[in-house]
């Protein structure tokens, strides 16, 4: 365990590395800079600049100060905010975005494993098409609609709901919502169709032959079984609805670091677009260390490591 | 009067598949007393272990008894609420299933699934019910259980994992033991340890066992009563020694027949041929394509049960009075060695 | 504490809040270059003049200013109670500290060139002059004189300029990029102090008590909010959670239903042209009078009144309205309308388009437009599209990009016909017209006889008239630039669709507020009156 | 003696039984699944919506771009006022009076012959009758909910609503520029319906081999795998589609091309979650012991097994990528305007929302059902392929 | 075994060992190995049919499937067929894939639950392109009804299917190739006896007919004994007894193999009852950690001194009759 740890500590730093290095590159090829403006600034003007944010040194250069800031945890000041310094801006959106996030993946858990459960339990019945429907619904509706569709439905007409910020309890309520439709979907049809394969298990017939209660004998026996999948889909899916959403953020008017994922790279702020991506791909990559040790707690037949 | 524990009266179980009924079980009656050995032989496919299932209430899923009486101390199980049924699972009624790789749960340890069964039904602590399962397993004549406790069921041989499924049946000290095919995967000493389990239980707590088996040595070990399945049916039925030495069924004889033995070197002698299909089960005796003394009767109807002792009936148009006599030689000698 | 109770005299407190959009790049006069960030400041600093509700600039913080008899050289006069909210008083050093850190090429400020009229100005920032060679000196603590480079008739409209605003050296040094931020250490001059600037969610103003006009700021607060959805802003507004959605942050799509509906609502000028640009290098569009048979084909009424909605003005000229020249008349009714009619003019633009030798779009190639990812920019190029397909039979294609790479796509010149929007940076006609001069960083056109003096030599011209005008004055000048325009539409080098207009809303308990041309906003003299 | 009672010869016995045909697996399952009838009917409809896709826009009166910007954001019902016999008339929410048929056809904005915006008034001359449209309650509409936003009056006394009628013109509706909702759906479905196959294609084919092999296989393979999968997911979107949008010419081959790089990401991670499960169940071994390749064990045995979580996939993803798809021609890698998809239906109709919700909910309509059905089928396939699975 | 021929041999083991680790825990530190076979000699002749039996757990399995290469092998030799193919990569196995075969212990989790039975006996087929077309379905229907199954069974599943007509379709996959070396683990324990009988009629026909050599692992010591020329005895991941069928059962030179062999059931009720069994007592000791010496003398009534000092090895007793026990000589000469 140990050995695979490290390993995978280093296979991390090398992932990483390659990522600010793709990610550099990439955003030096496409075209436009960081002092690109509608209306385009005298050459002098970007020339200081350049000067300023020493751009207007070789690329290797700059590549080079970056993976070294990179693996500092220094990513310099942003260029387009002025005067913050990248890592302030992650630190100080991160709670709002990390706030609701995190409540969204308790709903999408807590929800959406139950919902898949009772659909599989109630194959085709009524209760299964009930939960196959709504699970449509939430993948078909994407986030910028469920946004919109709440703050028109719940602040606008009913007005029950306020419509931006993150102030009282109530304004968590839309934001989770959107943030959780998909995932909630996804992970309750996940869990139905793994539980429907696991529930013809002969060790579910040893489960009730023992005289467990149904409950035990799906949610202890049939539930572990069934969760690769599920587990799978929730790693990465943690790491990116706790890093926020441009568009929930946008839509609901939050303070979250979600939308610099989008709007630096509009922006071409270049340490801001490596800042975020480097935090982004160093938490995916660590959600996706722990779905590899979980699937080892899970299934002890999988050897990750050895 | 008997004490009755468990009384089938005419049980049919059919399975509905896609390709249409598979009628496993067509008619099933027998009858365990308290403290009762009943041995069930049978070829594969016979639908041993599909009735066992119809008593347990744990048929999968197309399956359906749909017809007769399961009476368990005198109340029908058919008519039990799942609540009910659970309380009888495991706690009253425990099962040895056939396939232990499949029937452990491969993502919990052996260990906690023997405790499990305790826990709920000796309502004991959790170190307690350990404790009880590292007895169980030394029971069962698994080594070092302390460590094995731990172990996942892919780690077991399959040997070990059939003892391990035993103990989980064995934990709550049932009333009524079903054992499909305990032994199969065992080697001889731990069978014998296994059996002498067993024999103890139904001494000492007079538990009721049906014991499901192939190896008509265990049976022979163990049981003091015999039925002969076939096709869904029961073909004969009898004291151990009835049907050994005395076996009325052409079919019994037949298996009995096939029975190595240590001393002879010649060829096997097995029943040709393939047992029916139940998707479309024959009219007459099930047996009867096979049976080297076939009537045209018995491809026309089915037989009645000839009794010719009051434990002892049989299933065949041979014992009719209208039949030809036959003479069998079924190998199996009293005493002999 | 007592002057705050004599001003207002309510017992309710005066709360405005003001949605801002997206957070502002920065709330730094000299680095700022955006109008968030220019709401922001121009409540909390105050320059040496402001602009009053007719846009005419009035002293502020300096009470009086000489102009010498040339209109080069500026003598302003600080005013004696102006202080910062430290309380410390205002002085000509920290206006001249503040332009000239505008102009420190290390400082980078995207707007130095707005400073650019002052001598030495640009070839410090350039890097060809030291600090001292540009021409704004403070004679003593409350005397300040400037030379300009010319005279320059808009130069006290400037001053207005968030750019100008003055700052504090001794703050600024203690954290030159983020002090304005830092609300533990930021001064202002204005009537109005920053109190709390949470990041991308809202930023507190609360009244600068150190103001010398502090008895007639009404406010007890400003709260900008910083939502950047427009529907969102909407519903707010309309829970009444907001007060006020600025200009250019109402939804499109509702601005129909609210004109109708909302009293509220109001349309206000703003001074910005939308319009197409041609690549005047390139086939076919190097041809004028391919260019005018395009201009002329499209209905720009049904453009914004059917399609865009906002309220806007159909464009025939490239100077929006809302300009004036030295005598004070209006430049666009004075230029006229370039033969451009509000509606298609179908037969001409045919007329135009068989010259070229399309008759009835015949042979014509395929174009394609390009136009930055927008709702409301894929909308106008839509209808264009079909306009010129149904009123001149030829086939364009659309094509949007990425805003980044558009700006590359049109500054080098990779395009037929693109998109393009001008918002003026002060209020004179120059904003516009100087954008064409061959060594123009934004003639995205490729208008310049520099590359082809044979076929552009039309430009040569116009350079040596935008030159010309930048040293004279009054209707001398005036003629110049009109006759500028005239070689721009007759070369038809833009296509203009129509001129900005901002629509906003306002809830009618708000009063006092101000807001100019450029869409800066000013709070020093409003009120709620609920 | 009764005949009943002689011995059978063996060999009669031995006669040849009938023998059922024998099905693969594969007709097997198709057998299930046409015994399912909700994926029927998700077949049939999946089956529909690509005919109407491929066939609806040519048979159409209209063209997807057709423009009519007189005509704009009409709903597919309305009301309809009397002015006599032959002119009806249908107040627009802008305000605006259009000439309609009685049966719902619509013929043209009327221009008005008076103006008197201030006063929010209208006057109209139809067929000789003065038409006065009067909506200077509309500013109150928002203090007073109740209240009526607007009168008409014909010949100085005001008139009611005749009825609700179907709007015959366009059935789903105008959008803003006039054009035909309905033709819009249709031509959309088609690249909607394109995006959704490629996508699922993609999925299937590089997602589920990817990630089978990787699982499979295991050990440094997997982990390199993997590896190449983390940094392709954590590399930002944006900047590769900017670059390729830079590369190649906008259209839907590079949306295929984008989607192509990325799409796969999420299906490999779960087909290898499954794979790693799979691959220690003794049948694999079985496999293994007979010689197969690793190519048949992860064709034959492990892809069918985790069959499952595959279905859900692949149907959960079709939505999104079609909404990916509106997104990427949203910033320019898609197809270009006139053209739509139902994503940037949708997204375009989503500002509308308030004024006109008609345009947001056909496109939407389209992507639920197309998914509902996909669902459906997905589901019934799924138990087709389980023969473990009732009947 | 210096008087057979070395052509003679299809499968020699040399030294063999299998180890697995054991954690307790997920986090656990101390590994631990189950030396699941532990330094185990033998060979199999051409055409013959070695019995492998042994207690439950003993190592018999693993022994089959190390041989097969399921498992990786810890150390030691397989030599098959005069190549060693211990430490052969997956690749350059699939030749002999073809050539050896195995039966599963536990049938049903060897058959995939999505494929039919057809299927399932055709894949041996389709991988090494045997037949095709109506020739795969022919050979097919050959293959089930040798194992006792009819046609009619192509088209089901194994769910469908009671646990000995599993147990045939994975006979019926294992012949499926022709094979020249088949390990047969525990093939019939969950049959009934007369399809037993008819399982064994056919292996032992094919072997005739073809040359067959088989590793046969069962515990049904009757049946092993009918089928096998020679037998091994395992204990505990070791050999300690190595013989002739007949000779093991007439003169078994090691005190396990007398009390597995004493604990046989008799198909007779009244025997039964009269038998005296001997049922071995003792603790059962664990691979984990086995004890010193001889292996068995925990449970052994004759241990003595010297069994848990020093480990007996193999050795011969009589031609042919190899046993592990320090005592063996006087077992074998006793009886
Ligand atoms: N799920 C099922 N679907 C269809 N048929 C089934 C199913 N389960 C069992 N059967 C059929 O029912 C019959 C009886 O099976 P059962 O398992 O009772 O046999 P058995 O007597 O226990 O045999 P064995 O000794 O081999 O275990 C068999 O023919 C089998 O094919
Ligand atoms: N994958 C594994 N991981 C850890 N231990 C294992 C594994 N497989 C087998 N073992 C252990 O190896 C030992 C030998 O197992 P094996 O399956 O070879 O026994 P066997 O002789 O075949 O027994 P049986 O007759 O019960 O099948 C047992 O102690 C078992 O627990
Ligand atoms: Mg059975
Ligand atoms: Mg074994």
């Amino acid at each position: 365990m140990g050995r695979f740890i490290v390993k995978r500590m280093i296979q991390m730093f090398i992932t990483l590395y390659l990522v600010v290095t793709a990610t550099f590159f990439l955003m030096h090829a496409i075209p436009g800079g960081p002092f690109t403006r509608e209306k385009p600034l005298p050459p002098a003007v970007i020339e200081a600049l350049e000067a300023k944010f020493k751009l207007d040194q070789p690329l290797h250069v700059q590549y080079f100060d970056y993976v070294k800031g990179v693996f500092t945890f220094d990513f310099g000041p942003s260029f387009q905010k002025v005067g913050v310094d990248v890592t302030d801006m992650i630190m100080k959106g991160l709670p709002a975005s990390a706030k609701i996030g995190m409540m969204a993946v308790l709903v999408v858990l807590l929800i959406g494993i139950p919902l898949g459960i009772i659909s599989a339990l109630k194959q085709n019945k009524w209760e299964d098409y009930v939960v196959t429907i709504l699970a449509t619904i939430g993948v078909t509706i994407p986030s910028f609609v469920m946004a919109t569709l709440i703050i028109y439905v719940f602040s606008a007409k009913l007005q029950v709901l306020p419509s931006f910020g993150l102030k009282t309890w109530k304004h968590f309520i839309g934001p989770v919502i959107a943030l959780s439709g998909f995932s909630l979907a996804f992970v309750a049809r996940l869990t139905r169709s793994s539980m429907l394969e696991v529930l013809q298990q002969d060790y579910i017939r040893t489960a009730r032959a023992k005289g467990l209660s149904e409950f035990v004998v799906i949610g202890k026996h049939a539930l572990k079984n069934a969760l690769i999948p599920v587990i799978t889909y929730v790693g990465p899916m943690i790491a990116s609805i706790l890093t926020g959403s441009f568009v929930i953020e946008k839509i609901f008017a939050i303070p979250g670091m979600g939308k610099y994922f989008v709007e630096s790279v509009g922006n071409r702020d270049y340490t801001v677009i490596i800042g975020v991506t480097v935090f982004y791909a160093a938490f995916y990559i660590i959600m996706v260390f722990i779905v590899d040790v979980i699937y080892g707690i899970i299934d002890p037949r999988i050897k990750l490591h050895d | 009067m008997s004490d009755k524990l468990l009384e089938l009266k005419n049980v049919k179980t059919s399975f509905y598949t896609h390709l249409g009924e598979v009628q496993a079980v067509r008619g099933v009656s027998y009858h365990l007393e308290r403290g009762e050995a009943l041995g069930i032989v049978g070829e594969s496919g016979s639908g041993k272990s599909v009735t066992s299932m119809s008593v347990m209430g744990l048929l999968q899923h197309p399956g359906k008894v749909k017809e007769g009486e399961i009476l368990f101390k005198g109340e029908n199980l058919l008519k039990k609420n799942s609540k009910e049924m659970m309380n009888i699972r495991g706690n009253e009624i425990a099962m040895i299933f056939q396939d232990p790789m499949t029937s452990l749960n491969p993502v919990y340890t052996v260990g906690d699934q023997i405790m499990e069964a305790i826990k709920i039904h000796q309502k004991v602590s959790k170190d307690e019910a350990r404790k009880k399962a590292i007895e169980m397993l030394t029971l069962v004549g698994i080594p070092s259980p302390e460590t094995r406790i731990d172990n996942y069921p892919h780690e077991f041989s399959g040997g070990m994992r059939q003892r391990a499924m035993i103990a989980i049946a064995l934990s709550c000290k049932p009333d009524l033991l079903i054992a499909d095919e305990p032994t199969t995967a065992l080697d001889v000493t731990i069978q014998a340890q296994i059996l002498k389990l067993m024999k103890d239980l139904k001494e000492k707590i007079n538990t009721s066992i049906i014991l499901i088996t192939h190896d008509l040595g265990v049976v022979a070990d163990v049981c003091s009563r015999v039925i002969v399945m076939y096709g869904g049916l029961i073909m004969e039925e009898g004291t151990t020694e009835e049907i050994f030495y005395r076996p009325k069924h052409p079919y019994t004889m037949g298996l009995l027949k096939s029975i190595p033995k240590l001393v002879e070197e010649e060829r096997l002698i097995p029943i040709d041929g393939t047992p029916p299909d139940l998707l479309k089960p024959p009219v007459g005796c099930p047996f009867a394509a096979r049976c080297d003394y076939a009537m045209n009767i018995c491809l026309e109807e089915k037989p009645d049960y000839y009794s010719s002792s009051p434990n002892h009936r049989a299933m065949c148009w041979l014992l009719d009075e209208n039949a030809p006599h036959v003479e069998v030689d079924t190998g199996v000698r009293r005493g002999a060695k | 504490g007592g002057k705050k109770e004599a001003s207002t005299g309510k017992d309710t407190e005066q709360v405005l809040v003001f949605n801002l959009g997206a957070e502002p790049k920065t709330v730094d006069p000299q680095l700022n270059s955006a109008t968030d960030g220019g709401i922001v400041i121009n409540n909390t600093f105050e320059g040496l003049m402001r602009m009053n509700n007719e846009g005419m600039p009035v002293p502020a913080t300096a009470e009086s200013y000489e102009v010498s008899e040339d209109g080069k050289v500026y003598t302003f006069h600080i005013r004696e109670g102006a202080k910062w909210s430290d309380g410390q008083p205002v002085k000509a050093g920290d206006f001249e500290y503040a332009w000239k850190r505008a102009l420190d090429p290390a400082v980078a400020s995207e707007y130095s060139f707005q400073l650019y009229y002052i001598q030495g100005a640009q070839e410090y920032f350039e890097g060809n002059a030291s600090a001292d060679d540009v021409a704004v000196k403070s004679i003593d603590d409350k005397t300040l004189e400037v030379t300009l480079v010319g005279p320059t008739p808009y130069f006290l409209a400037l001053t207005t300029f968030y750019t100008y605003m003055p700052v504090r050296e001794d703050v600024v040094t203690q954290k030159p990029e983020g002090w304005a931020k830092d609300t533990t250490i930021a001064v202002s001059n204005g009537p109005f102090v920053i109190s709390e600037y949470s990041p991308s969610d809202k930023i507190i103003l609360l009244p600068n008590e150190n103001y010398w006009n502090r008895e007639n700021v009404k406010l007890d607060k400003i709260i900008f909010e910083e939502i950047v959805d427009n529907t969102t802003a909407l519903t707010a507004y309309e829970n009444g959670e907001l007060d006020i959605l600025r200009d250019g942050e109402v939804p499109q799509q509702d601005i129909p239903r609210l004109q109708l509906e909302d009293p509220t609502f109001s349309i206000a000028p703003f001074l910005g042209t939308y319009y197409y640009i041609f690549n005047v290098d390139k086939e076919p569009t190097d041809d004028v009078n391919v260019r005018k048979a395009l201009t002329y084909a499209i209905d720009r009424k049904a453009i914004t009144e059917q399609v865009a909605k906002g309220g806007q003005l159909p464009a025939t000229g490239f100077v929006p309205n809302g300009l004036f020249d030295s005598e004070g008349r209006d430049f666009r009714a004075t230029a006229g309308d370039f033969d451009i009619s509000v509606t298609a003019d179908i037969e001409k633009a045919k007329e135009y388009l068989a010259k070229a030798g399309y008759p009835n779009g015949e042979g014509f190639p395929k174009l394609t437009v390009v136009y930055n990812t927008s709702e409301g920019h894929k909308a106008i190029a839509e209808a264009v599209q079909e306009m010129w397909k149904k009123n001149l039979g030829i086939d364009v294609e659309l094509m949007n990009q990425e805003w980044a790479v558009f700006q590359d796509t049109r500054h080098v010149g990779n395009f037929e016909i693109a998109r393009a929007g001008w918002i003026g940076d002060y209020a004179d006609p120059m904003t516009f017209l100087d954008l064409w001069t061959s060594y123009s960083g934004n003639n995205d056109a490729q208008w310049k006889w520099t590359t082809n003096e044979k076929k552009f030599a039309s430009n040569k011209k116009y350079d040596a008239l935008i030159e010309k005008s930048k040293v004279t004055q009054g209707t001398e000048r005036d003629a110049l630039l009109y006759e500028a325009e005239k070689i721009l539409m007759d070369e038809m080098i833009t296509m203009p669709i129509y001129y900005y207009t901002g629509p906003m809303m306002v809830q009618e308990y708000v009063k006092g507020w101000e807001r100019d041309i450029l869409g800066t906003w000013y709070f020093g003299n409003a009120e709620m009156v609920k | 003696m009764d005949k009943r009672w002689e011995r059978v010869p063996k060999e009669a016995l031995e006669k040849e039984k009938v023998v059922r045909p024998s099905l693969t697996y594969w007709q097997d399952a198709w057998r299930r699944l046409k015994q399912n009838k909700l994926s029927m009917i998700g077949l049939v409809t999946i089956v529909l919506l690509f005919i109407l896709a491929i066939f609806g826009p040519i048979i159409s009166k209209f063209s997807y771009e057709d423009q009519n910007l007189n005509l704009g954001n009409i709903p597919p019902r309305f009301e309809i006022y009397k002015v006599d016999a032959d002119n009806f008339v249908y107040v627009h929410s802008e305000y605006k009076l259009i000439s309609v048929s009685e049966k719902g056809e619509l013929f043209d904005m009327i221009l008005p012959s008076k103006e008197d915006i201030p006063n929010l008034k209208k006057e109209y001359e139809i067929d000789g009758n003065k038409v006065v449209l009067d909506f200077k309650n509309a500013r109150n509409a928002k203090k007073n909910p109740n209240i009526k936003k607007f009168q008409i009056f014909v010949n100085d006394s005001e008139i009611q609503p005749l009825k609700k009628v179907f709007n015959k013109t366009y059935y789903f509706g105008s959008d803003s520029f006039g054009r035909d909702l309905f033709i819009r759906v249709l031509y959309g479905a088609r690249i909607s319906l394109t995006v959704a196959v490629m996508a699922t294609l993609v999925n299937f084919f590089v997602g589920i081999l990817y990630g089978g092999i990787s699982g499979y296989v295991g050990g440094r393979i997997d982990s390199f795998m993997m590896r190449f999968i983390d940094l392709i997911s954590t590399i930002p979107l944006l900047l590769y589609v900017i670059l390729l949008m830079v590369i190649i010419a906008p259209g839907l081959k590079t949306i295929i091309l984008a989607m192509g790089i990325t799409y796969w990401v999420n299906m490999a991670r779960i087909v290898r979650g499954q794979a790693l499960s799979i691959k220690g169940h003794e049948y694999v071994l079985a496999a293994r012991t007979l010689g197969a390749s690793n190519t048949r064990i992860l064709v034959r045995h492990i892809i069918p097994n985790a069959m499952g979580p595959i279905i859900v996939s692949l149907t959960m993803m079709i939505p999104s990528a079609i909404f990916t798809e509106s997104f990427l021609s949203f910033i320019g890698l898609g197809v270009s305007a006139p053209q739509a998809s139902w994503g940037t239906l949708a997204s375009d109709a989503l500002g509308g929302l308030r004024s006109y919700p008609y345009q947001l909910i056909f496109p939407s309509l389209a992507i639920s059902i197309t998914m509902l059905a996909f669902n459906f089928l997905g589901d019934g396939l799924r138990d087709a392929l389980d023969p473990r699975l009732r009947k | 075994m210096s008087d057979i021929k070395k052509e003679d041999i299809l499968l020699e083991v040399k030294n063999l060992k299998k180890y697995f680790e054991s954690k307790k825990g997920f986090f656990g530190k101390k590994t631990q190995y189950v030396k699941a076979v532990d330094d185990v000699s033998f060979y199999i002749k051409k055409g013959e049919t070695f019995g492998l039996v042994g207690e439950s757990g003993c190592g018999k399995s693993t022994t089959g499937r190390t041989l097969i290469r399921l498992y990786d092998v810890t150390a030691g030799n397989i030599i098959f067929d005069g190549q060693d193919i211990s430490n052969l990569k997956e690749r350059d196995l699939i030749p002999f894939r073809k050539k050896i075969q195995m039966i599963f212990q536990d049938p049903y989790a060897s058959l995939n639950t999505r494929m039919t039975v057809a299927d399932i006996v055709g894949e041996p087929l389709d991988i090494h392109g045997i037949a095709k077309g109506q020739d795969r379905q022919n050979r097919i229907y050959e293959l089930l009804e040798k194992v006792g199954l009819s046609k009619d069974h192509a088209s089901r599943y194994p769910h469908e299917f009671s646990g000995g007509q599993r147990q045939r379709i994975g006979i019926a996959r294992a012949l499926a190739v022709d094979p020249e070396f088949i390990i047969c683990d525990e093939p019939i324990s969950a049959l009934d006896v007369s399809i037993q009988a008819q399982v064994v009629n056919m292996l032992e026909d094919l072997q005739k007919e073809l040359g067959l050599t088989y590793l046969f692992i069962a515990h049904d010591l009757s049946m092993v004994k009918h089928i096998s020329d020679r037998i091994g005895v395992m204990y505990l991941g070791k050999m300690v007894e190595v013989a002739e069928s007949d000779e093991l059962y007439e003169k078994p030179a090691h005190p396990y193999t007398q009390a597995l062999l004493s604990s046989i059931p008799i198909p007779d009720p009244e025997l039964n009852a009269q038998m005296e069994r001997e049922i071995l007592e003792g603790d059962v000791p664990s691979p984990l950690n086995p004890p010193s010496g001889c292996r068995f003398r925990t449970r052994c009534k004759y241990a003595k001194e010297i069994c848990s000092q020093q480990e007996p090895i193999l050795q011969e007793v009589a031609p042919g009759h190899m046993a592990a026990c320090h005592f063996s000589k006087d077992f074998y000469n006793n009886k």
